[in-house]
């Protein structure tokens, strides 16, 4: 075994010499990057990767970080969940990495989880996800169920009027627990049981005729029908060429979905799309000067001006800047004094508003929804005022409505119960 | 008592293999074990906790290689489904490990795992009762991969159905697992799976010792596995197996009811592939529905065929290649491991159809009657369809 | 699971085996037309008949590999053959040979016997099953009879083509049935080993009973003492060679062609 | 191939562009201009909330001559210019050949700065005011489909304007399916006044049998204690008889498509399947790599359509023998290459080609990017064939099944009829025999493995038009491919063709009880367990020779 370590570390000793040629002497803070770069997340998540190369590419221009420059480590999991883990171990055990960059889906999150906490790393999650969760050693950049589920449905019932929901989603847990905030959030504002439909279709599931006429049948009983899309990747493209097809458009039966971007769209032909909706916190459509730049300095890094950008991109710039920042403000990078100077970091986000990381890691975000438009790109149609702050645990469950999650003193609790006022089970580590 | 006499001789004529195999098993686990316990971590001779779960996970695929070698090497069965049975092994481990969180879950409830509070399960279904206890779930390890394996086997061996056949059906089995248990309402955690273990029998499973601890007993457990196949291929069973892969029907003109054989190894081997599981689980801290993919059966069947089918110690030697290449691979250049894995299974099944061991063994057969002017050794035992 | 525990077969009426009325068809082509034919215990008999007279296909049904579509096949006068398979048939003490020889190649020639022996032949006796003193001298004797007692620890698969028929016709010693199967037995084998064989094949009859299939005329006719003509699927003749090659019919479809 | 692309556009050029030829638009003159002229200005400044408003008075101050400029709008074609504020149309047709035309006249305009121009944003609550409003100009000058479509919309709407505007087209009506169609408008709408008894009954006669849905939902609300609930025992007794007429033939209908989507699934199915019943059933190789034949195939189709990009339309036509000779081709590399060489060893043929499929898969990774390819679907392929409004069969599913057939058959003929199907017969039934005879069995399996790999690729561009094109495409039909051709019986195509489509049809008639995924564990479970019944499949060879 002293043979191999020997091995990887002469590899990356030679890639961090090629990194810092130049810069600094001095030895560089190592940026773990763990997302999968084959198997079937790879098709999403080599993007991001390409986005924390970038930034810390442009990082290093500017000078690295506290004099240091920053070193890259990239791995790939290979989109194998327990491989998230080992992985994990690797970069925190071996390479001794000060932070990582990674994982998209909530399994791999959840794999790495466990180790995270053990060997007390730092992980920024990008992706948006269902909530019922904050790690110490997690920060969540993307969006929680409130930011972006709720404040779409919002839309779809007061400026559209839409009566009846169909709550479509792939069989895992983030459509689920969504669809279940949903349903419960739905029912309180006065929604009558049969006018919810819910359905769940396995990944990648290609077949959809009978779905999408069941849910033609659904919406033609008079009301205003909305289909809540939270359908994975590899499906969609079935899933709105059947709809397409079947004549149901934006006018009859309008889709928003939580899980198609930019990036799924230039998959797709997406003139029989025209009109339906997504909800997400950036577009790469929004018209702002540091968005125009972001998009630039993209294009520039990954030499192909067709590439588009999405909101985990975002979600991933944010997250390394704002770490930056945590990182000159504690003035190390040892993981419990960035975690907590981390709290109330704030950094400007795409769309032209200033993201604040809150107390349970999560962000407050403009919620936007954008309406797709031929070309693949979306036009926003509706945005929230200010931003939301993120919400770890859901009002809407019944397990989780008396959790909050607060990791400042005195409460340093993930899952704590205001109506015990005991933090639950989690190890806190302090 | 003349059993006992049969297997220590057993033992004794077949010491050559067994006793290496073993020894060496017994020195690199001890090696490994004390370094990580007893030095520094500054010391160059330390081996980390990452490599002691590492090297856990190898022992585990190569029981799992063992497995499959079993049938295939011996008795000619491919099975392109027995990631299935180390996955239900893998399942009935983590049902019990995630009981053992107990009320120490993000929610609190004390009876019902996170993802069940969260999905709004009111009760603990029927199947999960027990699971808590360790000793149900590891009688639960055996019985539900060998109760699967037994009907299986007995519907597919009873009608006959061999060769590709059964490789592909064996794959629809595995293939019908995953689906399931991608299901959410099925109870076990859906795409998710289990994962966020704390604990393994009253020990910390984050506490080094363990990890080292898991990892010898999976050492020691293939160690038992390694010796107890190797009697069973040695025994007359062992070549009545043989000879069912050469021609069945040959042997059941010989009376054997070869039906009757084949399930017994089956279910056999589908135990030693739950065991695997059960030892993969609380090592690697998660299992999901991704375990029963059809590739992943398929990637074990490379290993033995890399190391050699039909020799029990090339295939843990193959598995433990393989994955350690894997590891090497993906990290050093991850794009190109695909096509290098895909390369070595055209190369090794055109070139090397007994794999690294067959190749070893010739080379010993050479070196040792390099002069002698006996028959040539054909390559034989191709599994015949 | 214990059928080799089971009585002999009942041979009070000196036949061993019966056959009645025998039909088997592939895709309407007829193999076997309505076949009768009896065995006496202890008779040596020999089937001749041309290619796709059925002889192969007769074998097939009475060792349970074929399914016939009519007909009767009886083991002695109890035991319906036709209710077992092949394990079972094999048990009850029918041995066969094949036309190609068929011998586990990949074990050695006294594992090759081994397998044969006359013993329990159930997944748990063969776990811890081990070589009595009696059986390894039956295996010992066997080798010397067949000749291959030099090369018992050889892989099967290294022997030649003769060593592998004999290797076979082994096999069926060693498992003492009371009923040998033999197709073609002296197929590639050199006119010593062929009066070698026939010898053995004499020899054997009276305590069991032998049924051969052979081309080989002069073969047949050194140790034939009846023989039966088959002919697309039935019996065309039955009696001593003199009596057959001297019937007409045989003659016209049979010897007639093949001097 | 560049002289068949050059065959193809010149053969295509003319017709394309009489597609293109714009439509003349009407100019009233009884508009009043200059409210128009301010209106229009006012339409590239509004925000979302004030065009809904805007679309109607310009309605109103243009009359029906705003056809043109609405229809623009919804279509996302209407753009300004920034700085004159001027409204014109821009049309992008493929190939990126932008035209600029007058948004009444629709004249051709020269000297615009296309890349300029700036779009009149539009959303969907616009596009529903949109819809509506054009409705009621299509009723009057339309064609007799879309007078029909224009007054099926109004079904929804029934409000004072649409009953003005419908009231008025009726009279002068001439084509019968369009009176019909209003006729069943103003029946609604006197179901909902207060009419007198023997009105409301002819019009719930009228609408006996309708399958529309807003009848179907006035009816229903009608029967509903909670809903209009009818008071009148006459009438409820006829809306009720009514009802139960729609209902029947809904059912019906509603069968009639379960069956079609069953068939449909059972197409796709047989089109991955049969390629693989040529490899394994002819041959008997167990080729894993046959999913990879069909991603090359689909892939294919996506190169094609980046060649021909002015020619969507036909490029289906171009991919189908592109897709055939890729696939085919890399199927016989594939053959002499690795397959020859494991001759009658059919599990380590099974690893080899695994082992190919993830090289394929890789390389298509590394050439393409792992993201999913833009497949473009032609025209012809989009929409449905509607028989009527519960009953529409897609177009592009129709193809696919009828294409499928198509493949089949000519499979078929090239294994009974062709000498190669002869010599492929030949070699799959006695292998040494055929060699004695004189066919060079070399040869034979190279080009059966060749044709069974081409139609899988052919297959491909089939599904390039109902899913993914990505890396993992074949990975997803692979089991089932294998499923059918087992559960058909090997060496068998009609059982592949029946295996298929009972499969198919068995999938989608559980699926409404079970759900997708429990409709396919059911049909796994119940695969494995008929191949333990009948381990040869459905049809299964006969003969000595199989064993």
């Amino acid at each position: 075994m002293r043979n191999t370590s020997f091995f990887s570390r002469t590899i990356l000793t030679a890639a961090a010499c090629l990194l810092s040629l130049g810069a600094h002497a001095q030895e560089p803070i190592k940026v773990g990057v763990l997302h999968s770069l084959s198997g079937t997340m790879a098709i999403s998540e080599t993007t991001l990767k390409d986005t924390v190369l970038m930034m810390v590419e442009q990082q290093n221009a500017k000078g690295g970080v506290l004099g240091r420059p920053l070193e890259a480590v990239v791995v790939d999991p290979a989109s194998d969940w327990p491989l998230f883990a080992e992985r994990t171990r690797q970069l925190l055990s071996q390479d001794n990495v000060d932070v990582i960059f990674g994982a998209w889906t909530s399994v791999s999150r959840k794999a790495m989880l466990p180790v995270l906490e053990e060997l007390n790393g730092l992980l920024f999650y990008p992706v948006q996800y269902e909530g019922e969760e904050s790690s110490k050693n997690i920060f969540y950049t993307g969006a929680a169920p409130n930011q972006q589920a709720i404040p779409a449905v919002d839309y779809l019932m007061n400026d559209l009027g839409i009566e009846r929901w169909v709550l479509a989603g792939t069989d895992y847990v983030y459509p689920r627990t969504t669809n279940r905030i949903l349903e419960a959030y739905l029912k309180a504002q006065g929604v009558a049981d049969e006018d919810i439909m819910v359905n769940y279709t396995p990944f990648s599931h290609s077949d959809w005729q009978s779905i999408v006429s069941d849910i033609s049948r659904f919406g033609s009983a008079g009301k205003a029908t909305a289909v809540v899309s939270t359908i994975n990747g590899d499906a969609n493209v079935p899933f709105y060429r059947e709809l397409g097809n079947q004549g149901i458009s934006s006018l009859d039966i309008p889709v928003i979905a939580f899980s198609v971007g930019e990036e799924e769209l230039s998959g797709i032909d997406a003139r029989p799309l025209v009109g339906h909706m997504a909800a997400w916190n950036y577009f790469q459509s929004v018209d702002t000067d540091a968005n125009a730049e972001f998009i630039a300095q993209w294009h520039d890094f990954i030499g192909n001006t067709d590439r588009v950008t999405n909101d985990p991109m975002e979600a991933t710039y944010i997250g390394f800047n704002m770490w930056v920042k945590a990182v000159e403000k504690a003035g190390t990078t040892d993981v419990d004094a960035v975690e907590q100077a981390m709290i109330g970091i704030k950094t400007p986000n795409l769309s032209g508003g200033v993201a604040v990381m809150n107390k349970n890691h999560h962000l407050s975000k403009p919620v936007l929804i954008g309406e797709i438009q031929a070309d693949g790109q979306f036009q926003v149609v509706w945005e929230t005022d200010g931003v939301v702050p993120g919400d770890a645990w859901s009002d809407y469950l019944e397990g989780s409505k008396d959790l909050i999650s607060d990791w400042t003193a005195p409460i340093r609790c993930g899952n704590y119960n205001t109506v015990t006022q005991t933090c639950s089970g989690q190890a806190t580590d302090f | 008592m003349s059993q006992l006499t049969n297997i220590w001789g057993e033992l004794r004529r077949g010491s050559n293999t067994i006793t290496l195999f073993v020894v060496v098993l017994f020195l690199a686990t001890l090696l490994a074990s004390l370094s990580n316990l007893l030095l520094p971590e500054s010391s160059a001779l330390h081996v980390s906790t990452y490599t002691i779960t590492l090297l856990g996970k190898y022992l585990c695929y190569a029981m799992l290689a063992l497995a499959v070698d079993v049938i295939w090497g011996y008795c000619g069965i491919l099975s392109l489904g027995h990631g299935a049975f180390f996955a239900l092994g893998g399942y009935a481990m983590g049902m019990y490990l995630m009981r053992q969180i107990g009320d120490r879950g993000v929610y609190g409830n004390p009876d019902l795992p996170d993802f069940m509070v969260f999905l709004n399960w009111d009760s603990l279904p029927w199947y999960w009762y027990g699971m808590d206890q360790f000793w149900f779930a590891m009688v639960m390890v055996a019985l539900v991969p060998g109760l699967l394996a037994l009907v299986f086997g007995w519907l597919a061996f009873r009608s006959r159905v061999t060769g590709v056949y059964l490789s592909i059906i064996t794959q629809a089995l595995t293939y019908a697992l995953m689906l399931a248990f991608f299901r959410n309402e099925m109870g076990f955690g859906g795409n998710n799976g289990l994962t966020d273990f704390k604990e393994i029998a009253g020990f910390d499973l984050s506490a080094d010792n363990t990890r080292v601890g898991l990892f010898v007993i999976t050492a020691i457990l293939l160690g038992v596995v390694f010796v107890c196949s190797q009697l069973i291929m040695r025994s007359r069973l062992g070549r009545v197996l043989v000879s069912i892969r050469d021609s069945e029907a040959r042997a059941r003109f010989l009376g054997y009811r070869t039906d009757h054989f084949k399930v017994w190894l089956f279910v056999y081997s589908a135990l030693i592939a739950a065991l695997a599981g059960a030892l993969y689980v609380p090592q690697v801290g998660i299992i999901n529905p991704g375990e029963f993919s059809p590739i992943n059966s398929i990637e074990i069947v490379v290993w033995v065929a890399v190391g050699g089918r039909g020799t029990l110690y090339g295939a843990v030697g193959g598995a433990i290649l393989v994955s350690y290449a894997k590891t090497r691979f993906t990290s050093l250049v991850p794009e190109s491991w695909i096509f290098m894995l895909g390369a070595l299974f055209v190369f090794v099944t055109i070139f090397l159809p007994k794999g690294l061991a067959g190749l070893l063994k010739q080379r010993l057969q050479r070196d040792n009657n390099g002069d002698s002017n006996g028959h040539p050794t054909k390559l034989t035992g191709e599994a015949k369809a | 699971m214990r059928l080799n525990k089971l009585a002999a077969p009942d041979v009070s009426h000196k036949v061993i085996l019966y056959i009645e009325a025998l039909s088997v068809s592939f895709d309407g082509f007829k193999a076997l037309n309505n076949l009768s034919l009896y065995i006496n215990d202890g008779e040596l008999r020999c089937l001749i008949g041309a290619n796709g007279a059925g002889k192969t296909t007769l074998m097939d049904v009475i060792t349970g590999k074929t399914r016939c579509d009519s007909g009767q096949v009886y083991f002695g006068q109890t035991v319906d053959l036709l209710k077992h398979d092949e394990a079972a048939i094999a048990r009850l003490g029918i041995g066969r040979k094949f036309q190609k020889p068929t011998v586990f190649e990949a074990l050695s020639v006294a594992e090759n016997l081994e397998l044969s022996l006359k013993t329990d032949k159930g997944v748990w006796f063969t776990l811890m099953a081990r070589l009595d003193s009696e059986q390894r001298d039956r295996i010992d004797a066997v080798l010397e009879t067949i000749g291959l007692s030099a090369l018992r620890g050889r892989p099967a698969g290294v022997l030649s083509h003769g060593q592998k028929q004999w290797l076979e016709i082994g096999m069926l010693l060693v498992s003492d049935p009371r009923l040998m199967l033999i197709d073609e037995p002296v197929a590639g084998m050199t006119a010593q080993e062929t009066e070698k064989t026939a010898e053995l094949l004499t020899s054997l009859a009276g305590e069991r009973t032998v049924v051969v299939v052979e081309h080989d005329m002069e073969f047949v006719r050194s140790i034939a003492r009846t023989v039966t003509v088959l002919h697309q699927g039935s019996v065309l003749a039955e009696g001593t060679m003199d009596q057959v090659q001297s019937n007409p019919a045989v003659v016209e479809v049979y010897l007639g062609e093949e001097p | 191939m560049r002289t068949l692309l050059l065959l193809i556009c010149c053969f295509v050029l003319p017709m394309a562009a009489a597609q293109q030829a714009p439509e003349k638009p009407q100019i009233t003159s009884d508009s009043n201009q200059a409210e128009l002229s301010s209106l229009l200005l006012e339409l590239t400044q509004a925000n979302f909330r004030r065009m809904p408003e805007l679309v109607t008075e310009i309605e109103q101050a243009g009359g029906r001559a705003v056809l043109p400029l609405l229809t623009a709008l919804q279509d996302g074609e209407l753009y300004y210019q920034p700085d004159t504020r001027e409204l014109v149309v821009r049309q992008e047709s493929g190939g990126g050949r932008v035209t600029v035309s007058d948004v009444f006249t629709g004249n051709t305009l020269d000297g615009f700065d296309t890349a300029a121009l700036e779009r009149v944003p539009i959303n969907n609550r616009l596009r529903a005011v949109l819809q509506a409003t054009i409705a009621r100009i299509l009723l009057f000058q339309g064609t007799d489909a879309e007078r029909e479509q224009a007054a099926r919309t109004m079904l929804s709407d029934l409000d004072e304007d649409n009953l003005v505007v419908l009231n008025e087209a009726i009279a002068n009506e001439q084509v019968a399916a369009v009176a019909d169609m209003i006729n069943v408008a103003l029946a609604m709408n006197v179901l909902v006044t207060d009419a007198p008894q023997a009105e409301r009954l002819a019009a719930v006669a009228t609408l006996h049998g309708n399958l529309q849905g807003p009848v179907r939902n006035l009816l229903r609300s009608f029967l509903d204690e909670l809903g209009r609930n009818e008071q009148d025992p006459e009438v409820r007794a006829a809306m009720v008889s009514a009802m139960a007429s729609i209902e029947r033939k809904v059912r019906f209908y509603e069968l009639m498509e379960q069956a079609f989507y069953g068939l449909s699934l059972g197409s796709v199915l047989l089109l991955a399947a049969i390629g693989l019943a040529v490899t394994f059933g002819v041959m008997g190789v167990i080729n894993m790599a046959h999913g990879e034949m069909l991603m090359l195939g689909a892939y294919t189709t996506y190169v094609v359509q980046i060649l021909m990009p002015e020619f969507i339309n036909y490029s289906l036509w171009v991919a189908i023998p592109a897709a055939f000779m890729v696939s085919g081709l890399v199927g016989m590399f594939i053959q002499r290459f690795v397959i020859r060489y494991l001759n009658g060893r059919p599990l380590e043929t099974l690893l080899a080609t695994f082992g190919i499929s993830l090289i394929l898969q890789q390389a298509v990774r590394t050439i393409f990017s792992p993201l999913n390819r833009r497949v473009v679907s032609p025209d012809w392929m989009s929409g449905a064939w509607d028989i009527n409004p519960v009953l529409s069969l897609t177009n592009n599913r129709l193809f696919i099944l009828l294409f499928s057939i198509i493949v089949f058959v000519i499979l078929l003929w090239i294994l009974r009829k062709t000498s190669l199907g002869l010599q492929v017969r030949a070699v799959s039934q006695n292998r040494d025999m055929a060699k004695a005879m004189g066919i060079r069995t070399d040869w034979v399996d190279a080009m059966t493995f060749g044709l069974g790999s081409g139609i899988a690729g052919i297959a491909g561009v089939a599904l390039s038009q109902l899913t993914n094109v990505g890396p993992n495409l074949g990975q997803d039909y692979i089991i089932d491919s294998f499923m059918v051709v087992v559960f058909g019986g090997v060496g068998n195509l009609w059982g592949t063709l029946v295996g298929a489509f009972s499969l198919g049809l068995a999938n989608k008639f559980m699926e409404p009880m079970t759900g997708a995924v429990l409709a396919k564990i059911i049909t796994l479970v119940f695969i494995i367990l008929f191949i333990q019944v009948r381990p040869k499949g459905l049809f299964p060879q006969k003969g000595r020779a199989v064993e």
